[in-house]
């Protein structure tokens, strides 16, 4: 097991930049995802790990030991490509025991470590195939099962699963996981998936313009952000801004609209929010945390009520985009319980203090 | 290298026997060299001699690139005027043979260092089953008929050191002191000709299929193609004259087997070797102290008028005429 | 090195050693190029110094009088030789594009029966003989050749409809002879085209023809951009054709002439002057494909080429193409005809009026035939591998890694390719006629090594250029994913690059190969009696009015050069490498 | 607006089969997704719309036209590659403005329709960028921009969003769906995300190796799959087998343990499916629907005790993975209302009758 440190490195591209001072230690055997729009920096700051690029400024370390300048072959870390990079003039079995062959192993035992790959990614019989004729899923599992099987000391994870379905990426998903915890493997993760990378990852940092916003746990990054993007960037966020008209015993009162105020709890602040009364602040509530109120519970404490501008069902949920006077709202529900309203139709929603959240 | 193995197997080297090496380059044709050297060797058999053919420029790239290290020791053929540059160059050994006055002082170097070998006269030539002899053009102004229109065919005329003689000699023949004169008459000439041919090979194809009908080449070379390879060529002795070119030999500055060299220098010159070759090949010798009467009857009965030319004029004088005619006249005269 | 990790174990990381730190350094990069230019210092500087030297020199001193001497309004021989020349190039480059490219398309692009024989077939007027093929087109489209006269006798005219001259011809003979330069880098091209770009322009309603004029053939640039440079110099440098078709007032025959004048300060500011055209040429292009990009840039590898082709499109493909090869073909078949036809009995027919097996006969039966055949073959093969190597090390050098100096090792590489074959042999036998350190200590000259030092050093840009032109088109995060499985450098190299780069390099082998056993112009200069080869045998049996004999032997060669391209062929199985 | 039929489509490659029989409609102007496992034959079917394959079966018609064999550049369809195939020699600009130069529309017109379309995707001021400076996920966007700006008849999409993040996602997605609206545009959308085919189709067709499974509205396929394969492609789903007992009064019960029955209604049953007593039948039970219990509730209709296995926080919801006697329980729980259990943690679970799905 090995850990990953970046000493404040930054790649720049002539004159633009890809990535700037990034600057974090991966632990051995961590499960780490980069995230963050497309374009940030993710790939690129991957890439300088596996070696392919070299930092304008600052240190890669691989536990101790400085690998800034050492050539991508040496550094034993399997990659899963964003292009897939796959051998055109190979097989499917020839890709995936390339890096077998390298290592210098055993025919027998090459054969069998790539069988076992190819079943792993559902890819058994396609052993003989050309890259040429598969389809597009197909060819990512086989870049996914050529990383997979020289059982690296880094595995490096460039949306390995952009293009398979639901199905195939969960399962996927749990063998990479197996693989990581069993082998110990330090694996570096990029998705575009928030969910994926919330359900899988130790640890998450989420980068902007080639800059790091936020490192922490999925819990932190979710409940906790430090600030506006990572907010609204890691799943759906309401964020309203109003001001903090009262502050008492822990509660935060704060005014929205003329007649909208809600009710936190101060401990729910990002380090970078102060609470002041007057003081201007941003609240996040994640739209599931939006319930609907019974007809009885208007006028009470955090209720509103508003007006449905967009109605969706996407099968585990139905979505509102809704409208609280000056406020637009987006609420979530879950399950059955829920009659779906149409646009224009008024409900009542209502926001628990504890899921209201305070940035800067 | 790879070339060992070879040697020894084709007995070429035979260095072992303690025996002479002679390397020549030589720009006469295969029959040439087929005719002498067979006799050469049986006279010479210690000498193991290396024949290289190539055109007679490539000789001279040759010598002056191998300078420094010679490779060859003897050059056999080649114009008067390649002689003259390679000479200046510093790229010819000084020999004077027993026999060496006997050869007129144009047809040789003043410090010795290369020799003729025999006369080229440059005269008319045409296709014989395309023109009667007696309708065949008499003289170099005949050439200037307008009949003659689109029916001559001229060997390049820059690339060749020949036709390049010749062309000054025409100039010459006008007026040495206002080549105006000259440019006039090879404008006619121009005018007359269909085409100017990259090498001889050309010429006598283009001739034989009669692409042209006239053309100006050397007599020996007329008689190899008509008595050697039949073709259908016959030559008329321009009656004011021709100019007769010369073809020489040097042995090369630096000759490693110095005294072979000298040998093969003495064996061309050799009298029975003239005759032989004025007979085989229709050579006609630079030595003067033969008797005409042991040669074959072309060679009795040519009478071998020159051009009456001063060589020093010419080779003076052929850059300017020469960049004059390519820049000026060629492909012009028609206009 | 690649010993299997246990998998707990922290990885194979060697502490740093002196070498490790040097390795590491961006600056290790000059390095490994470093053999490359030294190989050209060796090769191509110290050799042709001295003429660019001599162009400086005037009575021991240095000066430019030369140029000016050039360059003077008063003689304009110099700047009319230099515009034809470069018309010329300008002209062959258009003509021999369109034919190479054209051939390649409908030979790559449609499946036909008969298309691999097709493929190889038009491969082989590369093989033309170099003395003797020129004349076969005189003998073709001259005044008194086949088809000029078979018209004539045909539709009764009193002259021949047509003749080949003057810049036509040159333009002709430029286009059957170098045509092959654009077909061989354009098709392999072709073959490493992603199709998918195809379907993309398909699909935002491109036609055929707006596909080629804005996909496919910027696509090709780095193709076409290869064999442009090959083509342009090779025009500039070339001899012959323009002589024989009376077009004399070119840069060579100026510095032929220089020459034979014993003008020698002239003559190395002419063959200066031509490859500084050459060199700024190669410069204007350089420039023209920097612009853009040529990688196949397609996430994952597309599926196997569009299906959806016309039975007509076939056919005519089919039909253009055999025309297309017979047409090309044409030269080669009249060397044929004439070495079964009696030396001097055609004349005024149309074809030859008696036919003879007496040319074979006096090859076959003379056991020094074979002698220059064994020779050439030789000779070439070992200037191949030579070329082969460093062309594919500066290829790569060049496409793939970042070091300054690119344009100069491609101007050096070029360089040879640019000037006349004469001043290179000459230029060689200069520099190797005495013992140096660049020759081993060694007198070259007259030994048998000198002939595939001058090949490899002629032909040092034709598996450099094809090979590199392929490289811009493959995708090179194939070779990151290679690296990163742990593979060393020449691993990868050997299981990744080179089979991804094949076609190219394929391509340029057989050039090289091709050209080395044709090579006439240097060789006459270099050859000993033990090292003759083809060319010069040809030469001297042409040379002794031998042409029927000459015509036979060129035949053994052709038909000696199609079995290489066939077997070539076998051995790769067709579309070797073919990428995508 | 015009409408596409496949009319009994197959394709074979050589031996291997790409798809077989494809028959069905789209209507003019309709949002149609094919969706499938990595390897159905979404792409080749989409590619034999486009007129890259012949079919080797069957007819290809859009409106009344038969257009099987007309080549691809006379059909005037849009299509996002699933390998973006960008002209690599081009800019981003030349890239997009491709289509309209061929349309020969005028230079200022192009310009503006450019302009806009890199906005729609983000892109703006990267317009003269070469393709090999751009991150995976611009690459993709530029492929979208260059489809959407020739406003095509028939949209052709291949998992045109896979390698973006989730909120460039929502936004494209909607845009392409305004477009779609506004333009009358007919949509054939490939996509492996089912959420995203859920809450964006009008109908959704489901394959499997290369077969049709179903088609419907996204409510059908969800609520109503036809058999096994799409109701656990289509979302999660927990499929557990047992036997009728009882059939009563629009109620079915089943048991599927010796200490476990459900209880269901008869008409939630697939068309396949005939419900009898004695007759193993499948049920079908999305996790979301499985609610937790109280305490009280033990031993009621529908409740059971179950060990949880796994658990896992998405970020909205809390996964659970348990254990009731021989069934195995996916379970999803939405919202900050809900207690996360441990592994070997007991908890009840509950399923509602109506939420229960007979398969055959
Ligand atoms: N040229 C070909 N030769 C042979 N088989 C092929 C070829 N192209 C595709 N296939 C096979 O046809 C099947 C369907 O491929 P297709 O590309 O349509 O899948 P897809 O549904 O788009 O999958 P994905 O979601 O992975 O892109 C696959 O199993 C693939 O391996
Ligand atoms: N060779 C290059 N030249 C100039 N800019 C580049 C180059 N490569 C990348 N960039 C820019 O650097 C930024 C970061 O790119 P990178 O590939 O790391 O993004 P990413 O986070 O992986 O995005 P995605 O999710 O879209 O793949 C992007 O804005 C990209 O345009
Ligand atoms: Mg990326
Ligand atoms: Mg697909």
């Amino acid at each position: 097991m090995i850990g990953v440190t970046l000493d404040r490195v930054s790649k720049t591209f002539g004159g633009a930049k890809g990535v700037e001072e990034v600057d974090v230690h991966i632990n051995p055997g961590e499960f780490f995802t980069f995230l963050g729009p497309s374009g940030c920096g993710k790939t690129t700051t991957l890439r300088m790990i596996a070696g392919f690029y070299y930092p304008s400024d600052g240190r890669i370390l691989f536990g101790e030991h400085n690998v800034t300048n050492m050539p991508p072959n040496k550094r034993n870390t399997g990659m899963v490509f964003q292009n897939y990079a796959l051998f055109p003039h190979m097989t499917v079995f020839e890709n995936i025991a390339f890096g077998l062959q390298v290592r210098k192993q055993g025919k027998a035992e090459i054969n069998e470590k790539v069988t076992r790959a190819q079943k792993l990614v559902h890819l058994d019989g396609y052993g003989q195939r050309r890259i040429d004729q598969l389809s597009g899923g197909q060819q990512q599992r086989v870049a996914l099962a050529r990383a997979l099987v020289i059982e690296p000391n880094i595995l490096l994870l460039d949306e390995p699963l952009s293009n398979l379905d639901a199905k195939l990426r969960e399962e996927t998903r749990q063998e990479i996981k197996r693989l990581q915890l069993e082998l110990g493997i330090t694996t570096i993760y990029v998705t575009h998936d928030q969910s994926e990378a919330m359900s899988m990852s130790d640890r998450i940092m989420v980068m902007k313009d080639g800059v790091v916003q936020q490192i922490g746990t999925p819990h932190e990054i979710y409940n906790r952000p430090v600030n506006r993007f990572v907010a609204s960037f890691i799943g759906e966020s309401n964020l309203w801004e109003g001001t903090v008209e009262r502050l008492e015993g822990g509660m935060v009162d704060v005014r929205l609209a003329p007649d909208l105020r809600l009710t936190g709890l101060a401990k729910n602040a990002s380090p970078e929010c102060k609470l002041a009364v007057g003081q201007k602040v941003t609240l996040s509530v994640r739209p599931e945390a939006v319930r609907e109120a019974a007809a009885s519970e208007r006028g009470e404490a955090n209720t509103m009520a508003v007006k449905v501008l967009l109605s969706e069902f996407t099968g585990i949920s139905v979505n509102y985009m809704a409208q609280a006077g000056p406020l637009s709202v987006k609420a979530m529900f879950v399950g059955q319980g829920h009659r779906m309203r149409e646009r224009d139709e008024e409900v009542l929603f209502t926001v628990a203090p504890d899921s209201i959240y305070f940035l800067e | 290298g790879g070339g060992d193995k070879e040697q020894a197997a084709s007995g070429e080297a035979g260095g072992d026997k303690g025996s002479q090496k002679l390397v020549i380059y030589t720009a006469r044709d295969k029959n040439v060299v087929e005719q002498i050297l067979p006799k050469f060797e049986e006279q010479n058999p210690d000498i193991d001699v290396e024949v290289m053919t190539m055109g007679a420029q490539q000789i001279m790239e040759r010598v002056r690139g191998e300078k420094a290290n010679p490779q060859a020791d003897f050059w056999w053929g080649g114009t008067q005027s390649s002689f003259i540059t390679a000479a200046n160059e510093g790229l010819l050994e000084s020999y004077k043979p027993s026999y060496a006055d006997s050869i007129p002082a144009e047809y040789k170097d003043e410090q010795d260092r290369w020799y003729g070998e025999m006369l080229l006269p440059e005269v008319i030539m045409y296709n014989s089953e395309a023109v009667k002899k007696e309708d065949a053009p008499k003289d170099w102004d005949d050439l200037l008929d307008p009949k003659w229109k689109d029916q001559i065919l001229i060997r390049g005329v820059m690339a060749s050191g020949t036709m390049r003689t010749i062309y000054d000699a025409m100039i010459y023949r006008q007026d040495p002191a206002n080549p105006e004169k000259g440019y006039e008459w090879l404008k006619k000439l121009d005018a007359n000709t269909k085409e100017y041919t990259q090498d001889p090979t050309q010429l006598y194809l283009k001739l034989a299929r009669q692409e042209g009908k006239l053309s100006l080449w050397n007599l020996q070379d007329i008689l190899i193609q008509k008595e050697l390879q039949k073709q259908p060529f016959d030559y008329i002795y321009p009656t004011s004259g021709a100019p007769i070119l010369v073809d020489g030999v040097g042995i090369i500055k630096g000759a490693k087997n110095l005294d072979a060299a000298k040998k093969f220098f003495d064996f061309i010159f050799d009298e029975g070797q003239l005759k032989e070759k004025a007979d085989k090949l229709f050579q006609i010798p630079t030595r003067t102290d033969i008797d005409k009467s042991q040669f074959p009857d072309w060679y009795k009965n040519l009478d071998t008028k020159p051009l009456d030319l001063d060589w020093t004029v010419l080779a003076d004088k052929e850059k300017e005429w020469m960049q004059y005619w390519d820049e000026n006249i060629k492909g012009k005269g028609g206009k | 090195m690649n010993k299997p990790q246990p998998q707990l174990a922290p990885p194979p990381i060697r502490s740093s050693s002196r070498w490790n730190s040097l390795t590491r350094s961006p600056h290790f990069v000059y390095v490994l190029i470093a053999p490359l230019f030294l190989i050209l210092l060796a090769y191509v500087i110290y050799p042709f110094f001295q003429t660019f030297r001599q162009s400086l020199q005037l009575d021991g001193g240095f000066s430019l009088q030369n140029y000016s001497r050039f360059f003077s309004l008063e003689h304009t021989a110099n700047l009319e030789a230099l515009w034809t020349s470069v018309y010329i190039s300008v002209l062959s480059v258009i003509t021999c594009g369109i034919v190479g490219v054209a051939m390649a398309f409908l030979l790559e692009r449609y499946e036909f029966p008969g298309r691999k024989l097709l493929s190889v077939l038009v491969l082989v007027p590369m093989a033309l003989p170099p003395l003797i093929g020129v004349l076969s087109f005189e003998f073709l489209y001259g005044s008194s050749g086949i088809i000029p006269r078979g018209l004539q006798h045909l539709l009764h005219l009193d002259k021949p409809p047509f003749t080949l001259k003057g810049i036509w011809g040159v333009l002709v003979v430029h286009t059957f002879t170098m045509y092959t330069y654009f077909y061989m880098t354009a098709s392999s091209a072709i073959k490493g085209l992603d199709p998918s770009l195809e379907e993309a322009a398909a699909n935002l309603g491109a036609n055929r023809f707006t596909i080629w004029r804005r996909v496919i053939l910027p696509m090709l640039t780095p193709a076409i951009v290869a064999a442009s440079l090959l083509v342009f110099m090779i025009s500039m440098a070339s001899y012959t054709a323009p002589l024989i078709f009376g077009i004399e007032r070119t840069m060579t025959m100026q510095i032929y002439l220089s020459r034979t004048n014993g003008d020698l300060d002239m003559a190395a500011t002419q063959s200066t002057l031509l490859s500084v055209v050459s060199i700024l040429f190669l410069i204007l292009m350089r420039w023209y494909q920097g612009a853009r990009n040529y990688q196949n840039m397609s996430k994952g590898v597309s599926v196997h080429r569009t299906e959806v082709k016309s039975k007509a499109g076939r056919n005519t493909a089919m039909v253009l193409s055999f025309l297309g090869v017979l047409v090309l073909m044409l030269p080669i078949l009249v060397i044929v005809l004439l070495a079964f036809s009696e030396d001097g009995k055609w004349t005024t027919q149309v074809l030859p009026p008696s036919y003879t097996l007496d040319h074979f006969k006096d090859l076959f039966t003379d056991s020094k035939t074979w002698r220059p055949i064994a020779n050439s073959f030789k000779i070439s093969i070992a200037a191949t591998i030579g070329n082969l190597l460093f062309g594919v090390a500066a290829a790569y050098a060049i496409v793939r890694m970042n070091f300054k100096g690119k344009t100069l090792l491609d101007i050096l590489i070029m360089l040879p390719w640019a000037l006349p074959g004469t001043v290179v042999a000459v230029n060689l036998i200069t520099a190797f006629s005495e013992p140096n350190a660049f020759s081993f200590g060694q007198v070259l000259i007259g030994s048998f090594w000198i002939l595939p030092l001058a090949y490899f050093v002629r032909h040092l840009p034709l598996i450099f250029r094809s090979t590199s032109s392929t490289l811009m088109q493959t995708d090179r995060s194939v070779e990151e994913a290679a690296r990163n499985l742990g593979a060393s450098w020449w691993y990868t190299f050997r299981r990744v690059v080179f089979p991804m780069a094949l076609s190219g390099i394929l391509a340029g082998t057989l050039l090289a190969l091709v050209e080395g056993i044709g090579e006439f112009v240097a060789s006459i200069l270099l050859y000993t009696n033990k090292t003759t080869p083809i060319s010069v045998e040809i030469f001297q049996r042409m040379y002794a009015f031998e042409f029927g004999t000459a015509c036979a032997y060129g035949v053994l060669q052709i038909v000696m050069i199609i079995l290489v391209l066939y077997v070539s062929r076998r051995l790769t199985g067709g579309n070797a490498g073919s990428a995508i």
